[in-house]
Parts: C-alpha cells; structure tokens; sequence
C-alpha cells in the first residue's frame, strides 16, 4: 500500500500557509475554501495512516528529514498512536473551520493562517521524536493560541490572551532550560536516544527531566496552576475553546506521554498525584460556576488532570492501557468539543440560559450525550474507560487513588448534571436560531461519541459480553420520536415482552421473581401511557432505558455487566423522574444519590476483583482483600436505590413529584433494582454461617430505623403522591431488615414484602397518580368524597391498602406473619419492634390516604369529575387479581420459593400441610383464613343490608355540626394535620436532621470550592506566580526523593 | 584577561538588568535591557558563538528594542 | 575560575532577576521586559552549556582546518538552537506588546491588577 | 511590599533549581557524541564550512521551518489584530523628522540592505546568515519609518516577497525529499567546492530564501506596530 | 379440622354466649362505676335494652356504601377474633377455628375492624368522626407497641405463637401463669389493655364531652346496634385474649367468665381513678413506662 508521508501534512499545510499571506483580493475570497482544502488533506492522509496501521497494513513510519538518521537529524514517527491522535486533531480541525466559517471569514486570511499553522503545529508535536523540535512548535502553537484567543473581541479575550502569554512564556522558559540541560546530561535531544542514555541514574539529569516533565505538564492546566487557562477557555471564540479543550489537550498530553519515558518511578508517583489532585481540585471547583464555558474549563482541565493521572498510574506497558487512555481521551475529546460548540450556539452564557435547547430536540440530545460522556455513563467510551481504569487500580492495589477519582467524578457530575437539568427543565427565555454550518460539527461528533463508545466497548475485557439491543430498542424509539405516543407505547410494551420472553427460560426461581416485577411490571405500568395525549417526546426512549437496564441487571453474569446495566437504568430513570412539573431538583439529587452509590459498588468491585482473574460475578463470594469493606460497599451502594435511612431524602421528592404513570414504575419497581443487588450480595455472602455477621446485622437495624423514619415522615404528608413515597421509604426498611436476617423465613418474609410492595405500590400509585391527572392537585386536603364520583379507584385503594396494612386476609398479611417468625427465630426482638411500630403507624397514613381522598365531603369544583381512564384501572384490576391470588394461595409462590431457599439456608424452614404453612412457633393456614373472613364478611353484609334496606340516602348538605348547618358544609371535611397530636409526641423523630446533615456536606464543599477558587484572583501576574509556586513546591517535594 | 572580561561584563549585565527591573522610567528600563542583550551579544563572542552574537545584537538588542519603543511611544503620546 | 562557570552563574542570576521582575512589578510594560531578561538569560545559559574551553566558534575556515575538528571547536548545537531560540523570543515579545498595546487602548491603564474581569 | 517580599523568597526557592543544576553541572572537555559526528562529517556530509549554518539548515532544518512559522503567525496575528479600525481615517499629525535622519536614511538604506543580503547569502561560511541577515534588512525599513514616520511601506511587495520565499523556503524542502534523501536535505543541489560561495548544495538557496523571509515578516511586524503610532486610540 | 356444620354450630353457640356475657358484663361495670360516684346507674339489662331497642328502629338513613361497610367490618373484626381464639382450653368444640392461625392472625385482625369503623366513619361527612378517628388510631398505635413487647416475650418464653400452645404451658397451677412466670411481659400487656379498652384516662377517642359520641357520630339504629353488638362481643374476646396469655387461659366457662370479669374490672377500676389523657399525652405515656416495661421483659427472657 503506498502511503501519503505524514511531512506532506507539513509541508502542504506550511506551504499553503505561507502562500495565502500572497497579496491580492481574489486570493481573499477563496482563501477559506484553500484552508478547508488543506485540512481536508490532512485529515486524509492522517485517517489513512490510522486506517493502514489499525489493520496493519503496513508498519509504523520513519520521517527522517535532511536525509540523516537520527539522533543526527529530526525525526518524525507515525505509528498507531500517532495516527490515532493526529486523526483527531485534524478532525477536529476541520469541522472546527466549519464551525467557525463566519468568524474565520471576517478576520481574513490572517486569522485562516494562525488557524491553519496552530493545526500544523500540533500535528509536528504529536509526530515529532525530537525534544527541542517539540519545544519549537509547542511554541509556535501557543503563540497562534493567543492570536486564536483575541477572535473573539472585546477586553475579556484580550486580558485573557495575556494571561496566557505570561503563564506560557514562564513555562517555555522551563522547558527550555531543562532540554538544554537534558542535552548537557544525555548528548542528544532525541527522545529515543534519550531514554537509551537512561538519564535516570544522573541525578542532574534528573533534574531536567523533572523540569521538562513540569513545564509539559504545567501546559496541561494542572490545578491549582490552571487561573490562565480558564479565563481563556471562557473568552475565547466558543470554536476556538473547542480546539483548545480538545485538541490542543490532546496533543499535548501527547507529549506528555512521549516524554514520561524519560521519567522515572517517582516522577510517575507525582504525575499521579498531580493529575488527582487536578481532577479533584477542579471538579470541587466546577461546582460553584455558573457560567457555561467557564465551567466547560474547570471540566476540561479536571479531565486532562485524570488523563495525566492515568499516565502516572497505569504502567504503559499494561495490555489495557490504552484503552484506558484512549477510552477517556477520547470522550473528553468529542463531548468538550461538542458542548463548547453547542456553547456557541446557545451564545448566552449563565447556565439555565442553556433551557433555550429545549425547543431543539436533535441538539438537546446531543447536548445530554455529551454531558453523559463527560460523567462516564455507558454506553460512552469514558464508561468503559473508567471501568478498566478501576479494575486496573485495583489489582495494583491503589484503592486511595481509585476513591480519589470516584470522587472527582462525583463533583463533576454534580455540576454537570445540574446543568443538564436546567436545559431540560427550566422554561426557555430564548429562542435559538441555528445555522447548519454550526450544527453539523456537533452532529458528527455525536455520532462519532456512540460509535467510539461502541468500539472502545468491543475492545475492553469482556466487553463484549454486554448486550446491546435494549440500547439499539432505545436507539429506534429515540428515532421514532415523532411518532404519537400510543405507536410508541405498543413498540415499548412489546419490546419489553420480548425482553422478559428471553429471560424467562434460563432464569431460576428467584430470578423469575424480578422478571416479573421488573418487565411484567413495567408493561402492566407502561399501558397507562395509552391514556396520554401527543408525543410524550422523550418518554419512551427513557421507560425503556430503564427497562432495558432492568432486564440487562438479571441476565448480568459478571460485573461489567452488572455495573453497565445498572447505570443504564439509572440514567433511563433519572430522565424519566425529571420529567415531573416539579421535579428538576428532585431528579437531580436521586442522580446524586444513585451516581454516589453507582461509585461505591464500582469501588467495590474494584476490590472484589482484586487478586482474582475474571470479573464474574461469582468472585463475589470469593472477595480476597478487604471482603468486608466490599462488602458494605456494596450494600450501601444498593442502599441508595433502595432509599434506607440517611440516603433516603431524594426519595419522596422524586417519586412524588414524577409524572403520573412514572410514580409506579419508580416506586413499584425501580425500587426492587435496589433489592436485586442487595440479595445478589447476600447470596454471595453465604448463608447463614457467613463472615459478614456484623454487617447484616448493622443493616438489619437501618432497615427497622428506616421502616419506622419512613413511616412517621408519611403520615405527617399532605401531598397524597408524596406519602405514597414515603411509604416506599419504610417499605423497603421492612424488605431490607427481612433479608438482613440472612435466615430461611427472613427472606421468605423479604420476598413476600417484596412481591406484595410491588402489587400494592403500583395500584396504589397508579390509582392516585390517575387521579392526580384529574383533578390537577396532589394535595390530600383539596380532595374528598370522591367514593361517589371514582367507586372503582376506591375499591383498589381499599384493596392497595388493606394489603399494605398487612391485615388478614389479604397477602400483606403473609408477610407479616412470616416476619414475626423470622424475627423471633433470629432473635432480632427490639428491630422487630421497631418494625412492628411502624407498621401500625402504617395504618395511620394509610386511613389518611383513603379518607382525605375518597371519604368525607366533595369539594365544590369536584362535583363533576368522574371516574378515572379505563387504562389506569386495568392495570389496576389486574394486579388486584394478583393480591387476590396470592392471598388466597400463597403456597403456589411460597412453595418453589422455600424450596429454592432452602439451598442456601437449611436451617428452620418453613413447612406445609395442604395450604397451612408451619414455621417452628406456629402455624397459618391462609386459604381458610381467607375463606373463613370472606364468609363471615358476605353473611354479616347481608344481614346488616337485610336490616337496613330501607335506608335513604342522605344528601351531602344534610349534616347537623353542634347543632347548627354549617353555611359550606364541604369546608368541614378534616384532612389537613390530622395527625396533630401525634405530631406533637413524636414529630421530633421526623425531624429534618438527615436533611440537614446532606445539605451541611453540600454547603461544606461549596463554600470550600468558594474559598479556593478565590486563588484565582483574575490578575494575570498572580496566576504565573501560581505556576513558579507550582513548579517550586512539586520540586522541593521531588528533591527530597532522589 | 579574558576571565577578567567576562567578569566585568556579567557585573554590569547585572547591574543592567537589575536597573531594568528597578528603575522607575520605562524608558530607562527598556533602554538597560536592550543594553543587556548586548552586552550578551559580547559575551556571546568570547564564548566562541559569533553566529549568536550577531543575531542577538540585531534582534535582541536592536528589533526588540525598537519594538518596545513603540510600544512606549504610542502610551506616551496618549498621555 | 572558569569562563563558562562565571557566564553559568550570570546566566541564572539573569533569569532570576527577570523572573522577579516578571513576577512583582505591576506594569505591564515591565513585566515584559522581565520577561524578555529571562529569555536573554536562557540563551546566555545555552550558549555556554555549549562552550568548551580554549576552543574556537565551530566555522571550518583556514584557521580550523578539516581535520581533527572535534578536538578543535566548541560545540555548535547550542548555537543552533540558541539561534531559534533568540527568534522566538522575539516573537513571543513583540506579541506580548501588541497585547499591551490592545489592553492599554481599552482601559488606558498598564496596571496588570486593572484587567481582572475574569475570575474564579 | 509583603508581597514583593513573598515573590523574592519564591525567587529564592526557584533558585534551588538552578543550585541543584549547577552542582550537578560538572565539567566538560569533550564535544558530545552528537556534536563530534557533526564536527567531523558536517563537512563532507552537507558541505558548509559554517557548521552552525549546517545545523541549522540541514540537519536540524525543521525546526528552522518552525521558526520562521512563528514569525509568520506572530506577523500574521499583529497584522488583525493592530489593524486599523475603518472609521478613523483622520489623517494623523505629521511630525517632521530632522534633516539629517533624512539625508542618513537616504545613503544609508541601501547599502544596509546589502549588508544583509550578503549575510544570508554568506551564512555558510561566515558567522551569519538568515536570521541575522534577514534581521539586517529589517533594520533599513525601520530607518526608513524613522525618516518617514508617514512611510507607507508598501504592503503588497513586502507580502509577495514573505509569501514566494516562504513557499520557496518548503519547495526547497519538497525538494530535498523527493530528489535526495528527505526533507529539507540540501543535497539535491551539488555540494560543490567546499568553501566556494556555490556550494554546500541548496543551502545558500534556503538560507537566502529565508533571509528573505525573515526579513520580510519582521518589517511587517514592525509597520504594523508603526501604523498603530498613526492611529488614533 | 375441617368445616362442619357441627363445628359451626358449636362456634355460633359460643359466640351467643360470649355476646351475652359481654352484655351483662358491660352493665355490671356501669352500675358499679355510678354507684363509685354515687349515683344509682342504670338496671344490669340496660345494654339488652339498648340492643334491642336500635335494632327495632325503624327510620334509617345511609351515606352511602362504605358507610353501611363500616360496622361489617367492624363487626367482622370482632367475630374475627372470636373465630380464631380458643376460648376453652383443651376443648376442641371451643377453640373454633385457632387452627387457621395463631397469635399473630389475631393481632393483626384487630386492624380489621378497626379500618371499617375508621372508613365508615368517615363516609359519614361529620369531621367530628374523622377527628376520633385520627386520635383513635394515633393512640392505638403506641398502644401496640408493649403489646408487641410482651407478645415477643410470651413467644420467647414458650418458643411458640400457638396460643393453644401457651395455655397448656401455663397449666399446673397458679405458680405456671405467665403473670408470675413474665410478670414484667404481663404489666406492659396490662397496661396496653388499658388503651385498648379506651376507657379513661384513654378515652378521649370517644370523648363523650367534647365531640358528641366520637366516630359513631352519624351511627344509629341497626347500625349502631351492629357497633354495639361489637363492642359486647369484643370486650370479652379481647380479656379472653389476655386471659389466655397471661393468666392460665380457662378450662371451663365459669373460670372464663371469672378470668375476662377480673380483667375487664381492671380497666374500668384505672378508669375510675384516673383522670383523661390527651392524645399527645397519652401517646407520651406509652412510649414510656410500658414500652419500658416491654423491652425489660424481652431481655429478662432472653
């Protein structure tokens, strides 16, 4: 194959270059057309080298110029990661020419010359194996940098362009100094040469390696010397900060990596420390901007500082480090691009301006992509990245650098997130007009983003075990958008059908369980949707991420999987919560609290794969380091989706406040996703005899602790979707201590509570949520008498309740019979307690919910409801007949169940005679209890009615109130506060203090980035001092190692 | 006798810049940086590199100077 | 005493003193040519990391002869590079000037601390 | 003046940098491998007597082209950047320059012109060359600004020049690849007779070329700022 | 065991009798509580009279369907726990139908009756019922509470939750009852009762003075009569329950009417003496000696 030598990237660039400084109008006009030629060119040649050296075509390339080998001359080298990288920035180039077509047409062929050479001269630093060469054309890029800075007009660029001239000249005067002295020490300025030389054994050697090390990486913005580079990134022309975050970055962490072979251990030590601290620092900082490309800086240079980080950590010499680095490069790389670019089309710079993209779904869409790429959500490359990056951390043991990321992460994705939320929720004050030469940059990046992602998936370990299709169903939806929703709603119900179609044969008895509620669930949930008018745009590419992760958690085998699906279905769910009127804040502190507990079970398995080969799942019974630690990990990682005490205060907000047919499916079945993980880790851990006694033990108690917080917080509610909520909150304490046990009858009493909080949490939250749709308020006090106006709602809020009050004879009942043999068998008396507490307070929010709503007087404006959509009652009556069968044969799921458990704990199993069942203590027989109830229930009705059949109905105003008729007798109805006593003895227990501890933290480390970033004073001259002081601490530090 | 001018001549290349740095008038400082690269310039010479001596002399002392003088021209003119 | 370690020492006071000035004198015109004393020092630094006593400029004219000349001549790479590097300087200053140039016409100050717009 | 005080003791500590350099300098009798193979086949190899000119423009040619690229961009970027706003065409306030600045410029223009031009042209036998050259004639354009403060130099002419010897300057690059061993490599002219003004292959090209180029990129720079001094701020 | 019609005929004549002897012993309670304040009181047959004379009304109105379920469920609670208490110890004709569950099923069926009369209660539109209702179901949640306790500590003691179970270990003697082997379980269950009986100083839910007559508010005739058919049968239920528990269950019916006197004299004797709680307090005070009182009984057990 004959290859186009990459120096004619050089020297068609320099020539046309120095050709369109010629004279002349004519050449004027065309002048931008010839620079699109050039970088067409370039982008082609450096695309055919990847292509060739990727299917190895052909072997990497010498460039020796003058004709001499090296070190005698300068020599260029384009081997696979050189092609990869100048690929880049010549894409980037290009479409950033289109992008700034006006811009680089007014300033003329000036402004298209430093444009072109700033491009040419990152190509020669990526290809270049000459240190001194390097330096040069480092030079030469950051002079056009600062004439790139000074597009955009007015005294912010130009002050800022000063900046950076000050901070970079300091720099290159570094530079300088350490490669004369390499060159004193090692006779050579060939890199290659260099390493052979081995500088390390001499010590003034080291000395220049340090300082060459130092100044590439003080280009690279490392926090806290970083003040320059964010004003420009701020200033500068939006497609310029494009190039600058993502291709000038590149290019010279390039170099850093060409460079680090001088390095020795220790500086490989402090590259990582440096790129930590860099991507902790100014992630902490990120979260106080409010200006989109100010904070766009922070990112880009916390992202460069993890790059840097991963130099330092990861050996180059590991298989996997590569896609470690390209994996994360290359995110940053499209996504900083894209969002700097979608900068500039927003043009407004204040972050909820950014709403404007409301309006403009396609760029809306890119917008969120690229915002999840940063925070390394799958399917992106960064996800994998990070991914391979932990596990790599892990087997070396580095768990302090591992949580140090997780944590810079975390505040990234704050701020991140936060600001996606304002741009889907906040009502748009601008309209945006767009032109195409500014959207299709942004479009192919991304494409480009998933196609990476796709690719970076297929080479990790084990990436190809994860399956795609539920993205690709996404994917079909996202397209069909357009479509009305009840086409829509058909293509997700059946997609998940098919979904739970393939699980079911492979699946065992437990795993049945959460099919059924995680897909038969979801499709029962998903068939209110045909109530809803119009597009529903966005509604179903998010139902069925979520879905698609659910169903991907049960077939996971090992945990990439795991993880991939569970942050799947996060994101599915996040953007389905956020689509509540109200609940922009509220979704945004569950993707807080998820993304948090999302990282400690990353950090865990980490730890879990430590010192094992493979990542199935299965190594979790065999955690070799810190297994307990792992372990809480974990727990408490699935604790957040479960929403236990402490993490549980996004809870109420985000079910409450999300769309009517969304509550059900959050709270009925998102939930469990919580509770799959928790038993995933239980039935690792072993059965009863395990090692994490304590730990199950602890859980056991915030599982009471929660049931009862859970409880009281719900019966103080006045919102009637909100007291639902909270009562998931105490719900799921009860599941949580049930499986704590880690006993036979704990976890057949887990299970009953978990398939019985399916039933009763769906229909209640789909009775109410229709209603709610009704009548347009949630609040309990505006509602009343509404039995004569929806008798079929009543009737399966009475069922929904009864089940949930555990009152025989219906199946919430099991549970509660099961439980108390379980806790009297287990010994946990005082949790039982607790958890008996709360369940009688349960009864109290439950007569509040159905009083307040349905019994009591009708408000005036209600008298003409009626009943709710027929398609919000059929689910309904379907999971009634569910809670009817299982109440009444409970054995029929109980039976293969104790079976199925009696695997793994043997000891004190449950027994059946016919349909009683016999635990050690006592007995149940909850077919006749069923019977015997119903019976009685029909023959004393019928007595009652036979007695009184004569009775007339009174009217609503026919009330006597101490002895007088109240003028509005509808005024009279009590539903606000009705707990008033109760709130008074115990109200103190509900007491916002976990609130408060959350909102202490987040204030804590707001007012911390507050007063850090003061450092950046805005005074040019302050921010080289930073980089002297940098330069000087990093020194002192190094030299008291060698 | 050549240590002994090189000495005197890193003295007072001393001594320039730090009346660059110190002096009030920019003018005078400009000037003593200019003076600076060329007292390089000779410094350059004894060191055996002619080539740089030439170039920092028409560059350093002289382009660099010229174009400071500018500078300092047009701010005093709006002065 | 040697030549090259007396220019050494001249070299790195110079871009210490430089270095200060860049660093604490508030205007900008000043911190310029701070700037510009450093990078003269570097290139003080470089031509004498490439001196070697008692040798002559690396130029092969009748006095050097063409044999023998490694023994004879000082080492030119320095040279070359300090040549580049002198250039660059240059460009890098006239820049830094033009960009004083622009800030002083906006706000008619050379007071560094005066072009704190951007912050934080 | 804490502050200063601060920066001085910052300086200080930057000077350990240096101490550990120093102390760790050593000393040297001997030219480096590199600068000995230079020494010893420069001469025969690329054919110039002045081993810095052969350095800088064969063997090490390529950072040479960078450097005249930084030229260019820092000319390019003056040029948009002081330009003219297009409103203020008020003519500036002419101040006459003295006799003999005048008289001088008018002898002395010419023959500094072909000073330099023999600089670069002798860059490679006698100290000298491009840069120094290039810089020379850039000298005379500065005395014709100062006889004529009004001086218009005239733009298209100095572009057209920068613009042919930069292209050149490559081609003769483009040359050395396809003709001799790579680019930038001098010998696809002959070597000719060492020490002869034609000789040392395509050197004295290049090296005339970029004379010419430096010369033209930093009159430029330097009208650039000269127009500003007409401008109203 | 199976349904039979001799098994349900023996259960409808036990439930005769337990409403009869709830009757009497409703009226016996309110002839001494005058005679304690001095005042003649009513005839022992009042209650019979009362029954008869609701059931005989004639004029009766309705609010609609959950208010005619109200007192089903109610009463449906109250049969409920007759039906799954054995009364007799060691007689299969009255243990009814215990053997569909245990103490469990029982203390879960009190919630029973309890939702109708709240849900019929608040059909009936008088927020005086929705008002008894609250601090009615406020107070009985803390009342469960040392119940609980003592329930976990019984099932500790006799490692069962068959109520049958525990009586025939209390048998043997009075040395054998829980009251003496538990004393701690059984003065935190005793002091619950007080709640559960709602008479003073629990009583505010039926509050007699402030809100007319509590959450029956709007209930009358037949269906009061069914609310106080209820209350008849539930008061002895309940002390059966106790007596069952706490104090060597009954072998015969006229150590049960014995046993369930006693215990319900109990709570009319505290009432008697002790003035009315508010709710607060009342929630207050449960959450302090008997919840004490509970967890001293687990750990003395475990």
């Amino acid at each position: 194959m004959d290859l186009i030598s990459p120096i004619y990237i050089i020297a068609v660039s320099l020539g046309t270059g120095f050709f369109m400084g010629m004279p002349g109008k004519n050449l004027q006009r065309i002048s931008f057309y010839l620079l699109m030629a050039v970088l067409l060119f370039n982008t082609a040649v450096s695309l055919q080298w990847l292509y060739a050296l990727a299917n190895q075509l052909t072997g990497p390339m010498q460039v020796f110029t003058a004709g001499f080998q090296p070190p005698f001359s300068i020599n260029l080298l384009m081997g696979l990661n050189e092609a990869v990288i100048t690929s880049m920035v010549n894409i980037a180039g290009l479409l950033g020419a289109v992008y700034m077509y006006s811009v680089l047409k007014k300033i003329g062929t000036g402004g298209q010359v430093v444009y072109l050479i700033l491009l040419i001269s990152l190509n020669v630093i990526v290809l270049s194996r000459d240190i001194f060469n390097i330096f040069v054309f480092l030079e030469v890029g950051s002079i056009a940098t600062a004439g790139l800075i000074i597009f955009q007009k007015g005294i912010k660029a130009v002050s800022a362009g000063f900046k950076y001239m000050l901070a970079s000249g300091v720099i290159a005067g570094l530079l300088l100094i350490g490669i004369i002295f390499i060159y004193r020490f090692t006779g050579s300025l060939n890199i290659d040469t260099i390493i052979q030389e081995n500088p390390v054994f001499k010590q003034g050697a080291l000395i220049s390696v340090f300082l060459i090390l130092i100044s590439v990486i003080l280009e690279l913005k490392p926090f806290p010397a970083n003040g320059w580079a964010l004003d420009v990134y701020q200033a500068s022309h939006p497609g310029f900060s494009a190039i600058l975050s993502s291709v000038i970055g590149t290019a010279n962490l390039y170099v850093l990596y060409k460079f680090s072979g001088l390095a020795s251990e220790t500086l490989f030590y402090y590259l990582s420390l440096i790129g930590l601290v860099t991507f902790v620092g100014s992630n902490l900082l990120g979260m106080n901007q409010d200006n989109a490309r100010r904070l766009l800086g922070y990112s880009s240079v916390g992202q460069i500082g993890l790059l840097v980080a991963v130099l330092g950590l990861i050996p180059q010499a590991n298989s996997n480090f590569k896609i470690i680095f390209f994996g994360l490069l290359i995110s940053h790389y499209f996504a900083k691009a894209g969002l700097f670019w979608i900068s500039g089309i927003v043009k407004k710079s204040g972050l909820k301006s950014w709403s404007a993209l409301r309006k403009k779904p396609v760029l809306l869409f890119l917008f969120i992509s690229f915002i999840l790429a940063l925070t390394g959500f799958p399917p992106f490359p960064s996800f994998f990245g990070k991914w391979q990056l932990v596990l790599e951390l892990s087997a070396q043991g580095n768990i302090a650098a591992i949580i140090a990321i997780l944590v810079g992460s975390f505040f990234e994705v704050v701020y991140l997130l936060r600001w996606a939320g304002y741009a889907i929720k906040l009502e748009p004050v601008s309209t945006l007009k767009i032109k195409w030469v500014k959207l299709i940059p942004v479009l192919l990046f991304g494409v480009g983003l998933y196609g990476a992602g796709y690719f970076v998936s297929q080479a990790i370990p084990y990436g190809n075990t994860i399956n795609f299709i539920p993205l690709a169903i996404v994917a079909v939806l996202l397209l069909l958008d357009f479509l009305p929703a009840y086409i829509k709603n058909i293509i997700s119900i059946s997609a998940t059908a098919w979904f739970a179609y393939l699980l079911f044969p492979d699946a065992g008895t437990l795993k049945i369980i959460f099919i059924v509620i995680f897909l038969v669930g979801g499709i029962l949930t998903l068939i209110p949707g045909f109530y809803m008018k119009g597009k529903r745009e966005g509604f179903y590419p998010s139902a069925m991420l979520m879905f698609g992760g659910l169903a991907q958690l049960i077939e996971a085998e090992n945990l990439l999987q795991f993880f991939f699906a569970w942050e799947i279905m996060t994101i599915g769910s996040y953007f389905l919560i956020i689509r509540g009127k109200k609940s922009m804040i509220h979704a945004f502190s569950y993707m807080l609290f998820s993304v948090g507990g999302a990282y400690l079970i990353l950090l865990a398995f980490g730890l879990v794969s430590m010192g094992n080969t493979g990542i199935g799942l299965e190594l979790l019974s065999q955690i070799k380091y810190y297994p307990g630690i792992a372990m809480a990990l974990l727990a408490v990682g699935f604790m957040t989706k479960t929403a236990s005490l402490g993490l549980h205060i996004w809870l109420p907000g985000a079910h409450g406040e999300a769309e009517s047919d969304v509550s059900p499916m959050v709270s009925a079945i998102l939930l469990k996703a919580g509770v799959f993980g928790l038993i995933l880790i239980m039935l690792a851990a072993g059965g009863e005899q395990n090692n994490y006694q304590w730990l199950f033990y602890t859980l056991g108690w915030i599982g009471a602790l929660t049931a009862l917080v859970g409880n009281l917080g719900a019966i103080f509610q006045e919102d009637a979707k909100r007291l639902l909520a909270y009562s998931s909150i105490g719900q799921l304490g009860y599941i949580l201590f049930a499986f704590s046990m880690m006993s036979h009858m704990g976890w057949l009493t887990g299970f009953t509570y978990t398939i019985n909080h399916f039933m009763f949490k769906a229909i209640l939250f789909l009775a109410i949520g229709a209603i709610v749709l009704k009548l347009k308020t949630h609040n309990m006090y505006e509602m009343g008498g509404l039995i004569k106006k929806m008798p079929f709602s009543f009737i399966a809020v009475l069922i929904g309740i009864i089940t949930l009050a555990g009152i025989p004879p219906l199946s919430g009942f099991g549970g509660k019979w099961l439980f108390y043999n379980a806790v009297i068998l287990k010994g946990w008396y005082f949790q039982g307690a607790i958890v008996f507490f709360a369940g009688t307070i349960a009864f109290l929010y439950c007569f509040k919910l159905i009083y307040s709503i349905f019994l009591g007087q009708l408000k005036d404006n209600h008298r003409n409801v009626t009943e709710v959509s027929f398609w919000f009652l059929l689910p309904q009556y379907i999971l009634i007949i569910g809670v009817m069968v299982f109440s009444a044969r409970p054995d029929i799921i109980l039976k293969p169940l104790g079976a199925t458990l009696s695997n793994i704990f043997p000891a004190e199993q449950l027994t059946w005679n016919g349909t009683t069942a016999l635990s050690k203590l006592g007995y149940w027989d909850a077919t006749t209890i069923f019977m015997v109830i119903g019976i009685m229930f029909v023959i004393l009705f019928g007595w009652l009615w036979f007695m009184s059949r004569k009775a007339q109905p009174v009217k609503q105003f026919n009330m006597v109130y101490s002895a007088e008729r109240p003028e509005r007798p509808e005024l009279t109805h009590l539903s606000h506060n009705i707990y008033a006593g109760y709130n008074k003895a115990l109200g103190f227990l509900v007491a916002p203090g976990i609130t408060a501890f959350w909102s202490y933290a987040t204030n804590f480390f707001e007012s911390a980035g507050n007063f850090i970033r003061r450092i950046y004073s805005g005074n040019g001259q302050s921010y080289a001092i930073h980089v002297v002081i940098y330069t000087v601490v990093v020194f002192i530090i190094y030299l008291s190692t060698i | 006798m050549n240590l002994i001018i090189v000495i005197v001549l890193c003295l007072l290349i001393v001594a320039m810049a730090v009346t660059a740095i110190m002096h009030k008038k920019l003018t005078i400082s400009v000037l003593a940086a200019g003076v600076v690269s060329l007292l390089a310039s000779v410094l350059y010479l004894l060191l055996a590199a002619p080539d740089v001596a030439m170039t920092e002399a028409a560059i350093g002392s002289g382009l660099s100077t010229i174009i400071f003088f500018y500078v300092l021209n047009k701010i005093r003119n709006v002065k | 005493m040697a030549i090259e370690i007396i220019s050494l020492i001249t070299s790195f006071v110079l871009m210490l003193i430089g270095l200060y000035g860049l660093l604490s004198d508030k205007n900008i015109i000043k911190i310029i040519v701070g700037f510009s004393l450093f990078d003269t020092g570097t290139h003080i630094l470089i031509v004498t990391i490439g001196y070697l006593k008692g040798k002559t400029a690396p130029i092969l004219d009748n006095a050097v002869g063409l044999t023998d000349v490694s023994q004879k001549i000082v080492d030119p790479i320095p040279q070359a590079l300090v040549l580049t590097a002198i250039v660059i300087g240059l460009a890098v200053t006239a820049l830094m000037l033009a960009y004083a140039l622009k800030m002083y016409q906006a706000k008619k100050s050379l007071n560094i601390g005066d072009y704190k717009t951007l912050k934080w | 003046m804490i502050r200063n005080f601060f920066i001085l003791i910052l300086v200080a500590a930057f000077a350990t940098i240096f101490a550990s350099l120093f102390l760790n300098y050593g000393s040297s009798e001997t030219l480096t491998p590199l600068a000995t193979y230079y020494a010893e086949n420069g001469a025969a190899e690329v054919g110039a007597p002045n081993l810095v000119t052969s350095i800088v423009v064969t063997y090490r040619g390529f950072d040479t082209l960078g450097e005249v690229t930084i030229l260019f961009v820092v000319a390019s970027v003056i040029g948009f950047f002081l330009k003219k706003t297009k409103h203020n065409n008020e003519e500036p306030a002419k101040r006459e320059s003295s006799e003999i600045i005048v008289t001088a410029s008018k002898v002395l223009v010419p023959i500094i012109i072909v000073l330099g031009i023999y600089v670069f042209i002798n860059g490679h036998l006698t100290p000298g060359g491009g840069f120094q050259g290039g810089s020379i004639v850039a000298t005379a354009f500065i005395m014709l600004l100062m006889a004529n403060p009004a001086f218009e130099i005239n733009h298209r002419i100095v572009h057209a020049v920068e613009s042919i010897s930069g292209i050149g300057f490559v081609l003769m690059g483009v040359f050395g690849l396809l003709l001799a061993g790579g680019f930038l490599d001098n010998r696809f002219l002959p070597l000719g007779t060492f020490g002869n003004i034609f000789s040392a292959g395509a050197i004295p090209v290049i090296y005339s070329l970029i004379g010419l180029k430096v010369g033209s990129e930093m009159s430029n720079i330097l009208s650039n700022f000269q127009a500003v001094q007409n401008e109203k701020m | 065991m199976e349904f039979t019609v001799s098994k349900i005929l023996w259960t409808l004549l036990g439930l005769f009798i337990v409403l009869n002897w709830g009757l009497i012993m409703s009226g016996i309670m309110r002839k001494i509580v005058a005679r304690v304040g001095k005042r003649y009181g009513i005839p022992l047959y009042q209650p019979y009279i009362d029954l008869i004379k609701n059931y005989a009304i004639r004029s009766q109105i309705t609010h609609g369907v959950m208010f005619y379920l109200g007192p089903v469920f109610r009463l449906s609670g109250g049969v409920g726990i007759f039906l799954f208490l054995p009364l007799i110890f060691g007689s299969e004709h009255w243990s009814n139908f215990s053997f569909s569950g245990d103490l469990v099923l029982i203390l879960y069926f009190q919630f029973f009756g309890m939702l109708g009369m709240a849900l019929g209660a608040g059909e009936g539109g008088h927020p005086n019922s929705a008002i008894g209702i609250s601090r009615g179901l406020s107070q009985f949640t803390t009342i469960e509470v040392p119940m609980t306790l003592a329930v976990i500590s019984l099932a500790i003691q006799y490692n069962t939750l068959s109520i049958a179970e525990i009586v025939a270990a209390q048998q043997g003697g009075i040395a054998n009852w829980t009251m003496l082997t538990n004393p701690f379980a059984t003065a935190a269950a005793m002091l619950s009762l007080l709640g559960a009986f709602g008479h003073s100083p629990f009583n505010l839910v039926k509050a007699p003075n402030e809100i007319p007559i509590g959450p029956p508010t709007e209930y009358h005739a037949t269906f009061l009569g069914v609310l106080r058919t209820n209350a008849a049968i539930l008061h002895v239920v309940e002390a059966a329950l106790f007596m069952n528990l706490f104090f060597g269950g009954a072998t015969n019916w006229f150590e049960l009417i014995l046993k369930t006197f006693l215990i319900y004299f109990w709570s009319v004797f505290v009432g008697v003496v002790f003035p009315r709680f508010r709710i607060e307090q009342s929630v207050r005070w449960f959450l302090k000696i008997p919840l004490a009182l509970g967890i001293i009984a687990i750990i003395v057990m475990i």
